[in-house]
């Protein structure tokens, strides 16, 4: 019985979370033993893999025996031990634990490049890459093209910057060719931190390798013999892999002093943000890296003329470099014929909010957001009705629902008052609150101000108190004007793009749902049922069976009644927190 | 002064304040420029962030050395050594400019060189501790530089040797043709706000203002023409020596204007027998210092805020001070004072204001003929200012030097006239901390200053109070062949082993009860400050 | 040399210099709170925002270099409208106490309120309010009026070399302060106060003095060191209540510690006020560092002190020659008092010995 | 604590740090950022501990005072927001007591935090609790969690 047995369990953050690492353990005990007893299963292998996407379903495993894979979702590690039984030792594969077709439609749409190692190979063995074709892209750029080559093909390709603003990434890379100076640096742009966001950290995770040869053949092409990776430090996993890749890469020879043998020579490190959103910005980035506080400057000199320590730099995006290798390998054109006129390639969207299928996307440009929506992510959670769909998370907007058969790509982003950003997309639902939407991100953003120029440090203050009138029945009618006016200036006269995109969750809001901040202004009423301040609870009698339930979780003692009767809700001491209304198994308790 | 006059044949800072800026070298010797003069310091920090290098040597870690590239700390009273071995590695590797040697220098000769042959860099890190690496990195960065400014304070003249350390430097400032043009120069900073326009004045034994010597007949007959009276042939007393004089009896009377040499000098003992010995002591001040404390008459002056006239800056910059308040009681300026008694004495003086007495000075001295106080109203004016149309030298010997051509010197290293012993085991050095200034007479009447900064330290190395069982805090006897003194000790890394540091302002545990008023620069007659030998212990109360 | 149009009209320019920097230059009114052509720009407030044909959005002229062919809109409409919600929000997080404030009259906040006619602030909001105080005797921080123009902590590192302020914390809580939040402990040399725009840091000493109105300025030279700098004293009713130093002298208008905050001397209670003759003999025995007791004196007239003084020195002089007699003058006293000094030693008293403690 | 610097000091020297790396080696180590710590980095490297202070308050990830022995962290990234991550705050707060000012209980066994986005938004909400994930937490199973924490303590 000399079959080939791959097992392989999906162990990014949401696997793990999930209990991926245990079920790892088991599949390999289990196996141990199995195969002490019936000596049978020498060709086994054990994989880590990184996230292919359907988290929601985790944890996700892959059984492979001779090229024949099937799919289970929702593995404990407790149902290991019948799996190995009934499938890998008798070739009975446990039917109910399998992936339904759903999760297959869940892939359909999907174009998979800068994922498409991300669940297939092992991020933390550098042979799973280079077998997989890794490396092979800069041998081909050292061996057989110039600097200028380089950049002609990325500049073919269409490629542009997936952090968000778009600009295209071949001629970032002129820019800093041209630039004078003999000292060059490449700086990875790996703090994610919009909320809602977790593309980059899923690449690196799932395939650290792509982004590290990315970052080769961009310091090829700029003339930089250093690169940084600038990364998040709440992404523990990540730097992990990423240092080990760096490790082996090192090892291999593919990092370090002449590369291939040429006289190429070029190394990265590694740089751990410290907690500060704003360092997304590329000069508070810079200034990060530094070891300085991360506060942004005023542009120009631009980081290509003058970035890290004053030499040229270039800042690019995780997915921007994971896609630089199948670019040189499989040539600009075919890069070329995803997507659109504009905006080519595929881009990858952590899709996320009240969908049925949460999870990781990589998609072509041009796709509409219905597909997206309905499609790979299965409609709306307890088929609820859509309302907006939000990308771009704090620069970004809220997109109705009347709009979803827009396609997807920068300009159209754009023009529905949204941008593409880094790849958060969320889905929101009849039961979310649009007021609320732009004041979360008004919070965030507020917070995250570094606070040195004044619009982002007192304007983003002055509108989040605003929305928190509105939100809490405080609102007056001046308050829309206020909000619009100040938006726009904001926009118009901050520092950074943090500042300058800040206000746009409102702006887009009160475009598309004005109507639910008039409720709450005029008629103090919050449509969706989320405003606290606005929400009354009460017990309808007819239906209250008197269980007590409502009574019990009541953290301030708010709801009175005997048992059997029907109980009562003392306005005066509720703090309208909902726990009753959502324990009661009667619907005897009313929202509004 | 009397160094710098003597190799370039005028003895002031050689170039302006604002060129610093623009230096692409700075050689700080001897100054602890960011406690002492503040702003220059600014000037010095701003080169640096333009891209300047900063060599700094100093026995001490003084402030500055955070903005320096290079940091030479060598042994107090070891400057000859030092700048001679960077002077000998500077011709041995060929760094020397020819043509400016050739057409501006003299002395460039046979016995200058032989005497650099025995200052190799090994030699230099024997006497001054400083590793031979970095003496060679000084020569070169400073050799090599475009425009290379020395500047230099009391560290620099407060020794028994203090005019050899001048021309110690002025040789490496001529051996690499840094003089006669901007950002570069031998830079002298002088501590206090008129000290140059003290002795451009001619308040000096031997010179009439603008540096014109008593001793030369035809310039005392220029004088005697000026003042109408026949005028004294011979040389006089310099400060010190008047002391000395006075201690022994031949000296009568004094007449102090403005200064509190009981504290400020050196061997306070000494200073005070002397003082008591005068049959005459007459102290014009605006506050009763401890001088005063000993005289027969106090007269009450004005303060700067109180008086019209005129200050000449470390620069050469004369600048107008302008009357902004009436004095307190019945106190006088200076110059009413000396017209009174003048007039009691039978010579009339008479000035109204003190603009007569300017434009007298534009006839004694020519250097500043060309300065008016209508022109000053528009700012100040460096000397040279020869005439009304003369916009002012910013730096010197543009064209050559005064005296023809510059000097080098042959100069021998000698050990300070006191060295470590088993009595006194440190070396003492003295100076002053950025929040108090001189004998304190005004800044300790400041409260805000006095609130931080009342109490009297000793700086001690660690590992030194460590062997002495010192800790921070701890109150000490420093004492010396002259007396001691009680005080705080600092535990710090600012002095080297083996050295401490004492500011001077402070009248409870006055440094100068222990330094040396015999040790004196036999040129100039300045007093070893900077090298006193002392023994510290934790004081225990008797 | 470039060519920039600024509000239609040609300029010919150095390039590489801001935007900002040729309007100075050529008399263009640009508001702004946070450059100082001393400083490196920061681009904080953002009040110098410009309109630039071609440019998407407004940029700040402080930090935009010219280029050639550069077309500038200063001002307009739509620019000052911007100016004015900047000025409103920066006045809705400040006390707007300026009926007490020590800096009223002299603070460009103030100005830029008055010169938009800022009466009432559509934005209210939440105010920062800190209760400890700052302990250091020189220099009062009130960082509820710092506007956060960074001005302070930019001169304190990039002029003074010391920086000991920082901004810490970000956004709206950020807040200028020295480490741990402790009482300022640094060179005070009070760059800081001479160059913040408001009234948040001010020099203790002058507090409760009186503010610009009355005050005569008079232009003169510091009395400490040899760096001889300018300084303006501020006087009212005849006494100097305040140090500062015009930014266009030689020395850019820096002081440092004594110069700015060490003038309390000029009135001090101990100013000798009347001419004091010696009544208790000295000790000539003692090498003790003398005391200063003003009860070994008495007071004096003037004509009694310089008739005693001319008296003694002509007998000591008739008796003994000139040359007993010596004079020891002040590296602190002016030029003119220093000349009629040796003049009065050589011309009158008829001796060289003429020196000053300083001469080294 | 001499010893443990020193340590940090070479490892900045031989790794080229900054002052953020600096701080989070010091973190590493004491757990948070002492103020002596600091000081004495100051000292030896000649920079103004007001600049270490600028750093330390600029970003979110460094504590100038002790933490708790357990740290809870709930994720308020948008996912988690609109999947209900307030309500977790809530029940968290209140289960721990915690004090007005600060947050971290008195007894200093638990600091509890928020925290922007830790990206696992496909499992919110998300809680992190001593380092570990947890997915899809509903403020029932975090109390559960929370008081088991307790009891073991």
């Amino acid at each position: 019985m000399n079959k080939h047995i791959e097992i392989k369990v999906c162990t990014g953050t949401g696997g793990i979370a999930a209990g991926g690492l245990e079920v790892l353990e088991r599949f390999q005990t289990c196996i141990e033993q199995a195969g002490l007893k019936a000596k049978t299963l020498t060709g086994c292998l054990t994989h880590r893999v990184g996230c292919r996407g359907l988290c929601a379903r985790d944890v996700l495993v892959d059984v492979i025996i001779d090229d024949q894979k099937f799919t289970y979702q929702y593995i404990k590690p407790d149902m290991v031990e019948r799996i190995v039984e009934e499938h890998i030792i008798n070739g009975n594969p446990v039917s109910e634990w399998l992936v339904t077709e759903d999760y297959l439609s869940f892939y359909n749409k999907q174009q998979k490049v800068v994922l498409a190692m991300c669940g297939e190979i092992d991020p933390e063995d550098i042979e799973s890459y280079i077998s997989h074709q890794g490396y092979r892209a800069i041998e081909k750029v050292i061996k057989g093209m110039s600097p200028e080559e380089v950049i002609d093909e990325i500049k073919r390709s269409g490629l542009r910057g997936r952090g968000g603003a778009g600009f295209p990434t071949g001629l970032k890379w002129e820019m800093a060719r041209n630039a004078p100076g003999d000292e060059k640096y490449i700086i990875c742009n790996a703090d994610e931190g919009d909320p809602g966001a977790f593309m980059d950290r899923a690449v690196i995770e799932g395939n650290p390798h792509a982004v590290i040869e990315g970052m080769l053949i961009g310091g090829y092409a700029i003339g930089a013999k250093r690169g940084y990776v600038y990364i998040r430090a709440e992404y523990p996993l990540a730097v992990e892999r990423l240092k080990k890749a760096i490790e082996q890469a090192r090892h291999k020879g593919y990092l370090g002093e002449r590369i291939f043998g040429t006289d190429f020579g070029f190394d990265i490190k590694i740089k751990l943000g410290a907690g500060a959103f704003v360092c997304g910005e590329e000069t508070a980035l810079i200034a990060s890296i530094e070891g300085k506080r991360g506060m942004p400057r005023a542009k120009p000199p631009f980081p290509v003329q003058k970035g890290l320590f004053g030499k040229p730099t270039v800042i690019n995006n995780v997915e921007t470099l994971a896609n630089i290798p199948s670019i040189i390998i499989k040539g600009a054109d075919w890069f070329a014929s995803f997507g659109t006129e504009k905006s080519k390639g595929t881009k990858i969207f952590a899709l996320t909010g009240k969908v049925k299928n949460t999870g990781l996307i990589e998609v072509p440009l041009g796709i509409t957001l219905r597909e997206i929506i309905y499609e790979i992510g299965g409609g709306i959670e307890g088929d609820r009705r859509l309302k907006a769909v939000q990308t771009g998370g704090p620069s970004g907007g809220c997109i109705p629902a009347s709009m979803i058969d827009i396609p997807v790509d920068y300009e159209s982003l754009a023009r529905a008052g949204s941008i593409m950003g880094s790849g958060g997309m969320i889905i929101l639902d009849e039961t979310d609150c649009m007021v609320n939407v732009a004041k979360y991100f008004l919070q965030f953003t507020q917070s995250e101000s570094c606070g040195k120029c004044v619009p982002c440090r007192i304007g983003t203050k002055r509108l989040l108190e605003i929305l928190e009138r509105i939100t809490s029945g405080r609102g007056k009618e001046e308050d829309l004007k206020k909000l619009e006016k100040l938006s726009n200036d904001i926009k118009a006269s901050s520092l950074c793009g943090l500042g300058q995109t800040a206000p746009n969750p409102v702006l887009s809001t009160l475009q598309y749902f004005r109507d639910e901040y008039e409720a709450h202004i005029f008629e103090k009423r919050c449509p969706a049922g989320v405003c606290r301040d606005l929400l009354t609870y009460t017990i309808l009698e007819e239906f209250c069976k008197g269980c007590g339930m409502c009574l019990k979780v009541c953290p301030s003692g708010a709801i009175i009644g005997e048992k059997k009767k029907p109980h009562k809700i003392i306005p005066e001491v509720c703090i309208k927190c909902g726990a009753c209304f959502e324990v009661c198994k009667f619907k005897a308790i009313k929202r509004g | 002064m009397a160094g710098l006059a003597t190799v370039f044949g005028s003895g002031a800072m050689t170039n302006s304040i604002p060129e610093i800026e623009n230096n692409d070298l700075l050689f700080v010797i001897g100054s602890n420029t960011k406690e002492n003069h503040p702003i220059i310091a600014l000037r010095m920090i701003q080169a640096v962030r333009k891209g300047a290098k900063l060599i700094i040597a100093d026995p001490r870690r003084v402030p500055l050395v955070r903005f320096a590239h290079l940091w030479l700390q060598h042994k107090p009273g070891t400057d000859v050594a030092l700048l001679n071995s960077i002077a000998h590695v500077i011709v041995k590797e060929g760094l020397i400019k020819k043509e400016f040697i050739e057409t501006h220098t003299e002395g460039f000769n046979e016995e200058f060189l032989k005497n650099l042959e025995e200052y190799t860099p090994e030699a230099g890190e024997r006497i001054t501790g400083v590793p031979k690496e970095k003496i060679i990195e000084a020569a070169r960065l400073y050799a090599k530089a475009e425009r290379a400014g020395i500047y230099y304070t009391m560290g620099i003249t407060q020794h028994s040797h203090g005019t050899d350390n001048v021309f110690a430097i002025a040789n490496l400032a001529l051996l690499t043709g840094n003089l006669g043009k901007e950002s570069a120069g031998v830079n002298p900073l002088r501590g206090q706000n008129n000290v140059q326009g003290s002795t451009d004045m001619g308040c000096s034994p031997n010179t009439y203002p603008g540096y014109q010597k008593v001793t030369i007949p035809a310039i005392k007959k220029k004088f005697e023409d000026l003042w109408g009276v026949r005028l004294p042939e011979k040389e006089g007393l310099t400060a010190s020596e008047m002391l000395f004089e006075a201690e022994a009896g031949r000296l009568k009377a004094m007449y102090i204007m403005g200064e509190n040499p009981v504290l400020s000098d050196p061997d306070t003992g000494h200073t005070v027998k002397a003082l008591k010995e005068l049959e005459f002591l007459v102290v014009q001040d605006i506050f009763l210092s401890e001088t005063a404390a000993i005289a027969d008459v106090v007269l009450p002056a004005t303060c700067f805020a109180e008086k019209d006239g005129t200050f000449t800056n470390t620069e050469r910059r004369v600048q107008r001070i302008r009357k902004a308040v009436a004095p307190p009681g019945e106190a006088k300026d200076d110059i009413w004072i000396i017209n009174e008694i003048s007039r009691r004495l039978g010579y009339n003086m008479n000035y109204a204001h003190p603009e007569e007495i300017w434009n007298e000075i534009g006839m004694a001295w020519p250097a500043v003929a060309g300065i008016t106080y209508s022109r000053l109203e528009r700012g100040g004016i460096q000397w040279p200012c020869p005439t009304i149309d003369h916009p002012g030298t910013p730096y010197l010997f543009k064209g050559g030097f005064p005296r023809g051509k510059g000097a080098f010197t042959v100069i021998k290293y000698k050990p300070s006239c006191e060295e470590p012993d088993l009595d006194y085991p440190f070396i003492l050095t003295t100076g002053r901390m950025l929040f108090q200034y001189h004998t304190g007479t005004m800044t300790r009447r400041v409260k805000a200053i006095e609130a931080l900064y009342h109490e009297p330290y000793v700086e001690i190395n660690p590992e030194d109070a460590l062997d002495l069982g010192i800790r921070n805090g701890d109150t000490v006897k420093v004492s010396s062949r002259r007396g001691s003194i009680v005080l705080k000790a600092m535990v710090t890394k600012r002095p080297e082993r083996g050295v401490v540091f004492i500011p001077f302002h402070f009248r409870e545990a006055a440094a100068n009860m222990l330094t040396n008023s015999k040790a004196l620069d036999p040129l100039c007659k300045i007093p070893e400050l900077k090298v006193t030998t002392v023994n510290i212990e934790k004081f225990k109360e008797d | 040399m470039i060519k920039v149009k600024i509000d239609g009209k040609e300029y010919r320019v150095k390039p590489g210099i801001t935007i900002l920097q040729v309007a100075r230059e050529n008399d263009i009114y640009i508001p702004t709170l946070c450059d100082d052509p001393r400083l490196e720009p920061y681009g904080g407030c953002r009040l110098c925002i410009v309109q630039i044909k071609g440019m998407p959005r407004p940029v700040t002229a402080c930090t935009t270099p010219v280029t050639d062919g550069m077309e500038i809109t200063t001002t307009n409409e739509y620019i000052e409208g911007l100016r004015k919600t900047i000025v409103e929000l920066i006045l809705s997080d400040h006390p707007n106490d300026c009926m007490v404030c020590e800096k009223a009259g002299d603070c460009s906040l103030q100005e830029l309120a008055y010169f938009y006619g800022i009466r009432t602030n559509p934005y209210y909001g939440e105010r920062r309010r800190y209760t400890t105080k700052d302990n250091n005797p020189f220099i009062e921080r009130d960082m509820e009026k710092c506007i956060l123009c960074g001005k302070c902590v930019r001169v304190c590192s990039e002029v003074q070399g010391v920086g000991a302020i920082e901004i810490a914390y970000r956004g709206f809580t950020a807040k200028v302060t020295p480490p741990f939040e402790k009482d300022l402990n640094c060179e005070f040399c009070g760059q800081c106060v001479s160059i913040c725009p408001t009234g948040a840091l001010m020099g203790k000493s002058s507090l409760g003095k009186g503010r610009q109105k009355d005050v005569k300025k008079i232009e003169t030279v510091c009395p400490y060191c040899g760096c001889g700098c300018n300084m303006t004293l501020h006087v009212l009713r005849n006494e100097v209540i305040r140090v500062s130093s015009r930014p266009d002298n030689f020395h850019e208008g820096w002081l440092c510690v004594k110069g700015r905050f060490g003038f309390e001397f000029i009135n001090s209670p101990d100013r000798l006020k009347r001419p004091l003759i010696r009544v208790k003999p000295r000790d000539k025995n003692s090498k003790e560092l003398p005391v200063p007791d003003l009860n070994d004196f008495r007071e004096a007239s003037w004509d009694e002190a310089l008739d005693l003084i001319a008296n003694k020195l002509r007998e000591i002089k008739d008796k003994y020659g000139p040359d007993a007699i010596a004079g020891l003058s002040s590296a602190r006293c002016t030029n003119e008092e220093n000349y009629i000094f040796q003049k009065f030693f050589r011309a009158v008293i008829g001796t060289n010995n003429i020196d000053h403690c300083a001469r080294y | 604590m001499e010893d443990k610097l020193e340590t940090i000091y070479k490892r900045f020297k031989e790794n080229e740090g900054n002052l953020i790396s600096i701080l989070q080696d010091i973190q590493e180590e004491f757990g948070y950022l002492p103020e002596k710590a600091i000081y004495w980095f100051s000292e030896q490297l000649d920079v103004p501990p007001a600049m270490f202070y600028g750093i330390a308050t600029f970003y979110s990830q460094f504590y100038l005072k002790p933490r708790g022995k357990n740290v809870i962290t709930v994720c308020s990234g948008t996912a988690c927001h609109v999947k209900g991550s307030e309500k977790l705050i809530n029940s968290a707060i209140k289960e721990l007591e915690l004090p007005e000012d600060s947050n971290t209980t008195e007894d200093g066994l638990f600091t509890f935090e928020k925290v922007n986005c830790v990206g696992a938004c496909s499992i919110a909400p998300v809680v992190i609790i001593n380092k570990k994930v947890f997915g899809k937490m509903s403020a029932e199973k975090l109390v559960k969690e929370l008081r088991e924490i307790k009891k073991n303590e």
